[in-house]
């Protein structure tokens, strides 16, 4: 993996996977979308269980992508990698995009059963948290002028979310069985059923590569700027 | 060791020390909200725990800012790092000083604002207990937002942001200790709040002596 | 990158003069010296009676501070500040002998906040002689002092060094003692 | 797609789209933007 750290060879690997990238999000999109879009309505939900194929990936594309930003900022903090706390930095926005989708198609899903546009479902709730955690990271990026400095405090509060985040998970958890008895219909996932499964699967897949190839471009694009400023700053 | 700590707490104790700040902010919100919610007790007992537990958690919130901040500008934080005490033990005597400063007055206020909302005997012993084993956690992961945002000049802004999702568990579980006592239903809840405590003021040092140790390269 | 391929070696009883124009990394230099931060590469080792110190927080234990910033809190005494420091530094010199030495010996109760800023830096000089700590670190000791307040720097750098210590100063006008001089571009 | 909340479907997938087609269109415009910029400078280095 370190060798992939110098920023020409990571260049050269990005642009190589850059086209198979896109071409399998594409695909997997199409095809989750024509599958999901003719899936019979399920008996329950009628037809807003195609929610669920933008819910569920989104939402699983949002903790992964944190999953990804601690790791990269570990990696960043402690063999002092530039080129990982640009892929931590270039992570965050995609993550909160992602969090934020799911957080939508979360309630337009849920507001037929709930009868109310946002309902403190538990998942729901660890969702706002974690846009939180997302916001916090990028305001204290763009809060500390020197950027070596920003990227290690970033690095920090990256991490001390990511050993937060199942504390969180679980506290919320347990705050919706506390409030069981006060008639929130527990919205849980419905049973998935194989017809729905594929449409989910490949969804989720598509989400995950949409996610890398974003993630890739941005950090492309974040050495390329660096590059630039350093060739004004010798060129002046 | 503890010169460290006698020093902060007299400093945030004095007339522009933190200390009288947080108790009127919290005394002022445990005030406003029944004007907002109005005034039926079975209600306001309801939610007291909720309520009384974030404008603690707010309150302390206010003079985390310049934990680390004030010293690091009059160049006494170089002083402490220079000091026989590893960075690790002067993150943690701040954060035992902000808590003693701030956290241990704002419980000890809390009994007298949960009679305000009507909350019964045991209730209030619930509320005190809580935020007794709570208001520690609320020093220690502050103290990582503090130190965090020690270079930024207006750290108190984002400090709230970044330190509020790391701190609903506390309030969960601190309100949900409430909530037992006034359901009847046992649920645990001063126990999860005591390990989440226990862990994050152990825990914490470690990365505030980090964020602090980062600032005192510029 | 503020300097590179700097390398020097100053020995026990010296004092070494940094000068050179603002942002030529005076500070930086004495702040890698005292550990708060790591030099990109190379090495910064202390010995001291005989054991090497290369790891930046052990070495600022042996490192006697004096920064730009005096530390001086604005609602505690001169007697409390130096108290509190003397205490947290384990340092053994005697309180009220120190203030007479930096030329403070009324002014131990007042505030910091009453204090001009050559009165706060003699605070700090106080301070210094108080913790007595081997390698005195001074960034721009002279700053805000009176002739009488430039001896008394002088003074105690002298004396420092006459017990065996080190001292490094980054300053932009002579010491007023003998010393070797280092100039950063 | 019928029934009283096709709408609800609808404004989901159209919102999805639209924000993820911003993020693609947000994230290319910057990459092909960087690389013009580096392209014009290291162009007027050496001419």
């Amino acid at each position: 993996m370190l060798r992939y750290a110098n920023p020409t060879k990571f260049l050269a690997l990005s642009r190589a996977l850059r086209p198979w990238l896109a071409g399998a999000t594409v695909l997997l999109l199409g095809a989750g979308l024509a599958l999901g879009l003719r899936v019979p309505p399920d008996y329950q939900q009628g037809e807003t269980v195609k929610l669920m194929f933008l819910h569920v990936p989104a939402a699983w594309t949002a903790m992964m992508a944190y999953g990804l930003m601690a790791a990269a900022s570990l990696v960043g903090l402690v063999w002092r990698h530039p080129l990982a706390d640009q892929a931590a930095k270039a992570a965050a926005p995609l993550g909160a995009l992602f969090t934020a989708l799911g957080l939508l198609t979360g309630s337009l899903w849920g507001r037929p059963m709930w009868g109310a546009w946002w309902v403190w479902d538990g998942r729901l709730t660890s969702f706002l948290l974690l846009l939180f955690l997302y916001l916090g990271y990028i305001a204290l990026w763009n809060a500390v002028e020197d950027e070596t400095r920003a990227a290690r405090a970033a690095a920090i509060l990256a991490l001390v979310g990511a050993v937060n985040l199942p504390v969180i998970e679980f506290s919320v958890q347990w705050w919706t069985t506390l409030h069981q008895g006060e008639s929130i219909v527990r919205a849980g996932g419905p049973l998935i059923a194989g017809v729905y499964l594929w449409p989910l699967f490949l969804m989720a897949l598509g989400y995950t590569l949409l996610f890398v190839s974003l993630w890739l471009m941005r950090i492309e694009t974040a050495i390329l700027e660096r590059r630039a400023r350093t060739v004004m700053l010798e060129g002046g | 060791m503890s010169a460290l700590l006698l020093r902060d707490v007299r400093l945030a104790a004095r007339a522009g020390g933190s200390a009288m700040l947080a108790l009127a902010f919290f005394a002022g919100v445990a005030t406003l909200v029944p004007l907002g919610v109005g005034a039926e007790l079975p209600r306001l007992a309801r939610i007291a725990g909720g309520v009384l537990w974030v404008a603690a958690v707010l309150a302390a919130l206010l003079a985390l800012d310049r934990l680390f901040q004030a010293d690091f500008e009059d160049g006494s934080l170089d002083l402490l790092a220079l000091s026989p005490l590893s960075l690790e033990a002067v993150a943690a005597i701040k954060a035992s000083a902000h808590w003693l400063a701030t956290g241990l007055p704002l419980t000890l206020l809390s009994p007298l604002l949960g009679v305000m909302f009507g909350l019964p005997p045991r209730a209030l012993l619930a509320l005190f207990v809580s935020l007794l084993l709570g208001t520690p956690a609320v020093s220690a992961l502050g103290a990582v937002g503090a130190g965090l945002t020690l270079s930024v000049r207006r750290g108190g802004l984002i400090l709230p942001l970044i330190v509020l999702p790391l701190l609903a568990p506390a309030v969960i579980f601190g309100a949900g200790a409430v909530l037992e006592v006034l359901d009847g239903i046992p649920n645990g809840a001063l126990g999860l709040l005591g390990a989440f405590s226990f862990c994050a003021c152990v825990l914490s040092p470690f990365a505030t002596a980090a964020a602090v140790r980062l600032n005192l390269g510029s | 990158m503020v300097f590179r391929d700097l390398s020097f070696a100053v020995e026990a009883g010296a004092v070494l003069s940094v000068e050179g124009p603002n942002g030529a990394g005076k500070t930086s230099l004495l702040r890698m010296l005292a550990g708060f931060l790591a030099p990109a590469s190379g090495t910064v080792r202390l010995r001291i009676d005989g054991t090497a110190l290369e790891d930046g927080e052990e070495r600022g234990k042996q490192v006697g501070w004096l920064g730009h910033h005096d530390a001086v809190k604005p609602q505690m005494t001169v007697r409390e500040t130096l108290a509190f420091f003397a205490m947290l530094h384990r340092g053994a010199g005697a309180l009220e002998g120190a203030m007479e030495q930096v030329g403070l010996a009324r002014l131990g109760d007042l505030p910091g906040q009453y204090l001009s800023a050559g009165q706060k830096k003699r605070v700090a000089l106080a301070r210094l002689w108080l913790c007595g700590r081997p390698l005195w670190l001074l960034d721009e000791p002279l700053a805000a002092l009176d002739p009488a307040g430039k001896r008394v720097v002088a003074d105690l750098i002298a004396a420092h060094c006459a017990a065996g210590g080190i001292a490094v100063a980054a300053t932009h006008e002579p010491l007023g003692i003998e010393a070797r001089r280092l100039v950063l571009a | 797609m019928s029934g009283p909340y096709a709408a609800y479907v609808l404004a989901g997938y159209a919102v999805s789209a639209a924000a993820l087609g911003a993020a693609v269109l947000l994230t290319v415009r910057g990459w092909l933007r960087a690389r013009q910029r580096l392209a014009a400078l290291d162009a007027e280095r050496q001419p």
